[in-house]
């Protein structure tokens, strides 16, 4: 943001270009920092649970991980809701930044959740309400960047993933709901830290948990809303070219 | 074709007044700075190569195809603003029959008509008009030969009784008495107090009918327009 | 807006009527489904009974989705999006017209494949009236997300791969209730399955809200 | 996989944890290092004025 960065930049091609910046530079080293943290006091400093033994361990970073999944799908929807209302395409960008962050993010509440699963239940799936859950969340943002994808106009493209963007919150709530009545049926001991014995060091493993990813996902949103600005950028760059030589070609024939 | 008066505002603003309207498509500007001005009731007729930005320019009109940059004010809307108010006060026969295949011929003229907010008894007299009546009426477009599908087309737009006619390629597909059958249409729709815009390759055709010639080039129009302009007017 | 959806239902229903693909194609790939889960699962251990709630909605969510897919690329033919969004017709009106013709197409297809499952599978039918409340807003569910879905997609080269992909998740809620809601009609005791229909109504009421509300800025670029 | 297995009941749950937490590490860095390389090679073709962050 300053102008000494600034000036770097108009000088030289050869110097740093990238999504950096120097607040992102200051965020990047602190969440390497908290994450060092995590694993000092998650694998290392934090004892084991009585019932859940060593496993325990997979929820310092299953619960963060799936928290903010769900906090991606909300700023997916609330930047989608933003874009309809006021067309802004910054908006449009965070929507899609975070969507792509919260995959991720589902992804690793998925699989940890599966390693979780295998010591304890035995097997590494059972038809646990939040994780079906997660992985009906992990479906809907797998469609929604689906129509991301699509090659098409910005316009078109931009609208109609905002829709699908805007509908991941009610789908969220409603198939939450459907798979918890779905499963009260069958009562299965479910994905949580329910039973541990939850306090002091493995209190605070948590808590560094929940710092420490929420500090890698707004890391990562900005650094994929950078890109994704950039592409738009490259769009939209060539377009005075491109109507120069359009009408060139009237002069011509 | 009589338009009541009373829903053709009279005004002494232009119809259609552009000035470097630029549209893109995708990444690709088809209108690269287009200036146009239009009075009511006049005849205009497009030229220009092909990929010229006729059917872009006439999309654009009808408000299809969003303007990117310069001013676009149809109807005395502005486009810029606004694409949605102006288009059911135009009529757009383009490429695309715009026709249900599995429906009748008079069910399709009916649905549009209907939905164009006009009578059935426009659709009717529009069918009739082109001679749509009679056999013909029950048969499924698909099964239509092209010049057929064309005077389908005409009739649903003749019973929209459109402010603004924009017509790509009216002529194409038709025989000579369909084509007979357009410019007559064109000329009473003139008549009545409509504006069309058209585009066409039969330009011995077209250049008797229109009453201004724009010519089309790289997505601009061309300054050496205007021959055999105003001498021909009906 | 009322009237645009008369229009374009009355328009969509006789076009169904006139070409027959609903009832030549839809129709006979749903009863395929049942003699293929008759295959696929063994009939004599009664293993087809037990499943037969789930299968019946399965087979209704896969028919369905052709019937959509269909009422779609109805609309995108030979220049009709065109002339569609020139019409003059209110976008919130073509949502509730498509929609309720998806409903009707889908609602003789359930009849039809109620049918074929009480034959077929030897089911005996027992809960009326929970059965119907859920046959009537499971299909308000299917139809309404079916059709706003059905417009994301459409115009698209990838639609007909994009629409299961979107529509399927946001489906299983409905799966899951109209399932539920079947299985305790059948097996006597509705109490449990009335919430399901809550439920269902909730998903119809969002998704109407959202395809009035959406059907517009859709439509517009394609 | 019954060697992994046989190696699983022997060490408890250690393997898990150790597999759980290096998907987490191993998604996040491979991730950031995709995001990073796929913004420094746009913005070369983008002028500085326009990269609002700088």
């Amino acid at each position: 943001m300053t102008t000494e960065t600034a000036g770097q930049f108009e000088t030289s091609d050869s110097g740093p270009t990238s999504t950096g910046s120097r607040s992102t530079l200051i965020l990047g080293i602190v969440t390497l920092l908290a994450l060092g943290v995590l694993v000092l006091f998650g694998l290392i400093l934090s004892p084991a649970d009585e019932n859940q033994g060593d496993a325990v361990r997979i929820m310092y970073v299953h619960v963060p991980s799936a928290t903010l999944s769900y906090v991606g799908c909300f700023l997916t929807a609330i930047g989608s809701v933003v874009f309809l209302w006021r067309k802004s395409r910054w908006w449009d960008l965070v929507a899609y930044a975070s969507a792509e962050v919260a995959a991720l993010f589902t992804a690793f509440t998925l699989v940890t959740g599966m390693l979780w699963g295998r010591p304890t239940w035995g097997v590494f799936w059972v038809w646990d309400a939040r994780l079906t859950s997660e992985a009906m969340l992990m479906l809907l943002l797998l469609g929604y960047l689906a129509v991301r994808g699509i090659a098409a106009d910005y316009q078109v493209r931009a609208k109609r993933a905002a829709i699908v963007g805007l509908l991941l919150v009610p789908n969220v709530f409603i198939v939450r709901q459907s798979v918890q009545w779905w499963r009260t049926l069958h009562q299965t001991p479910t994905l949580s830290l329910a039973g541990a014995e939850i306090q002091g060091l493995m209190l605070f493993s948590l808590f560094t948990g929940f710092v420490a990813m929420t500090l890698v996902f707004v890391w990562m949103v900005i650094h994929r809303f950078r890109v994704a600005w950039l592409e738009e950028q490259v769009d939209a760059e060539g377009l005075d070219t491109a109507i120069a030589e359009r009408r060139a070609e009237g002069v011509v024939s | 074709m009589e338009p009541d008066d009373p829903t053709f505002r009279s005004g002494t603003e232009p119809v259609v007044h552009l000035r470097g309207a630029v549209a893109l498509l995708g990444r690709f500007p088809a209108l690269a700075g287009v200036d146009l001005d239009v009075d009511r009731r006049r005849i205009v007729l497009l030229r220009g190569a092909n990929g010229a930005g006729k059917t872009t320019l006439l999309r654009a009109l009808a408000g299809l195809v969003p303007i990117s940059s310069g001013e676009a004010v149809v109807l005395g809307v502005d486009l810029r603003i606004d694409r949605q108010s102006v288009r059911h006060r135009v009529g757009l026969l383009a490429h695309g029959t715009g026709l249900y295949d599995e429906l009748s011929v008079a069910d399709n003229v009916r649905f549009w008509t209907l939905a164009a907010g006009a009578d059935l008894a426009d659709a009717e007299s529009a069918m009739a008009r082109l001679g749509l009546d009679g056999r013909l009426s029950d048969v499924s477009v698909g099964r239509l030969s092209t010049g057929q599908r064309r005077r389908t087309s005409l009739a649903c737009l003749v019973a929209r009784r459109a402010e603004l006619w924009l017509l790509d390629e009216p002529h194409a597909g038709l025989d000579k008495e369909g084509r007979d059958v357009v410019d007559e249409l064109v000329r009473d729709a003139a008549a009545a107090g409509a504006t069309i815009i058209l585009s066409s390759h039969e330009l011995d055709r077209a250049i008797d009918l229109a009453d201004e010639i724009v010519t089309l080039g790289g997505g601009v129009a061309l300054d050496d327009s205007g021959a055999g302009g105003d001498d021909h007017v009906s | 807006m009322f009237h645009d959806a008369w229009l374009i239902a009355r328009k969509d229903l006789k076009l169904e009527i006139r070409s027959r693909v609903a009832l030549n194609q839809v129709v006979p790939f749903a009863l395929l489904v049942l003699v293929l889960f008759a295959f696929a699962l063994d009939p004599d251990r009664g293993l087809l009974e037990k499943a037969t709630p789930g299968l019946y909605w399965i087979a209704v969510l896969f028919s369905g989705l052709l019937a959509m897919q269909r009422s779609f690329a109805v609309e995108a033919a030979d220049g009709v999006t065109d002339a569609l969004r020139l019409s003059g017709l209110a976008p919130a009106g073509i949502y509730l017209g498509k929609t309720l013709s998806v409903a009707v197409q889908l609602l003789v297809l359930e009849v039809l494949l109620g049918v074929g499952v009480a034959v077929l599978y030897g089911t005996s039918i027992t809960g009326w009236l929970l059965l119907l409340a859920t046959i009537v807003v499971a299909t308000a569910a299917i139809s309404t997300a079916g059709t706003l879905f059905g417009v994301v997609a459409a115009g698209l080269r990838v639609r007909e791969t994009l629409l299961p992909l979107l529509l399927l998740p946001v489906l299983a809620p409905v799966l899951i209730g109209s399932t539920r809601a079947f299985e305790a009609a059948l097996s006597g005791t509705p109490s449990e399955g009335w919430p399901w229909v809550g439920l269902m109504s909730v998903f119809a009421a969002v998704y109407v809200v959202a395809g009035i509300f959406g059907f517009g800025p859709l439509m517009e670029e394609s | 996989m019954s060697n992994a297995l046989i190696l699983a009941e022997a060490t408890g749950t250690w393997p898990y944890v150790a597999a759980a937490w290096a998907v987490v590490f191993g998604g996040m860095g491979v991730y950031a290092f995709v995001t990073v390389v796929r913004g420094r090679r746009l913005s070369k073709k983008v002028p500085p004025e326009k990269r609002r962050w700088s």
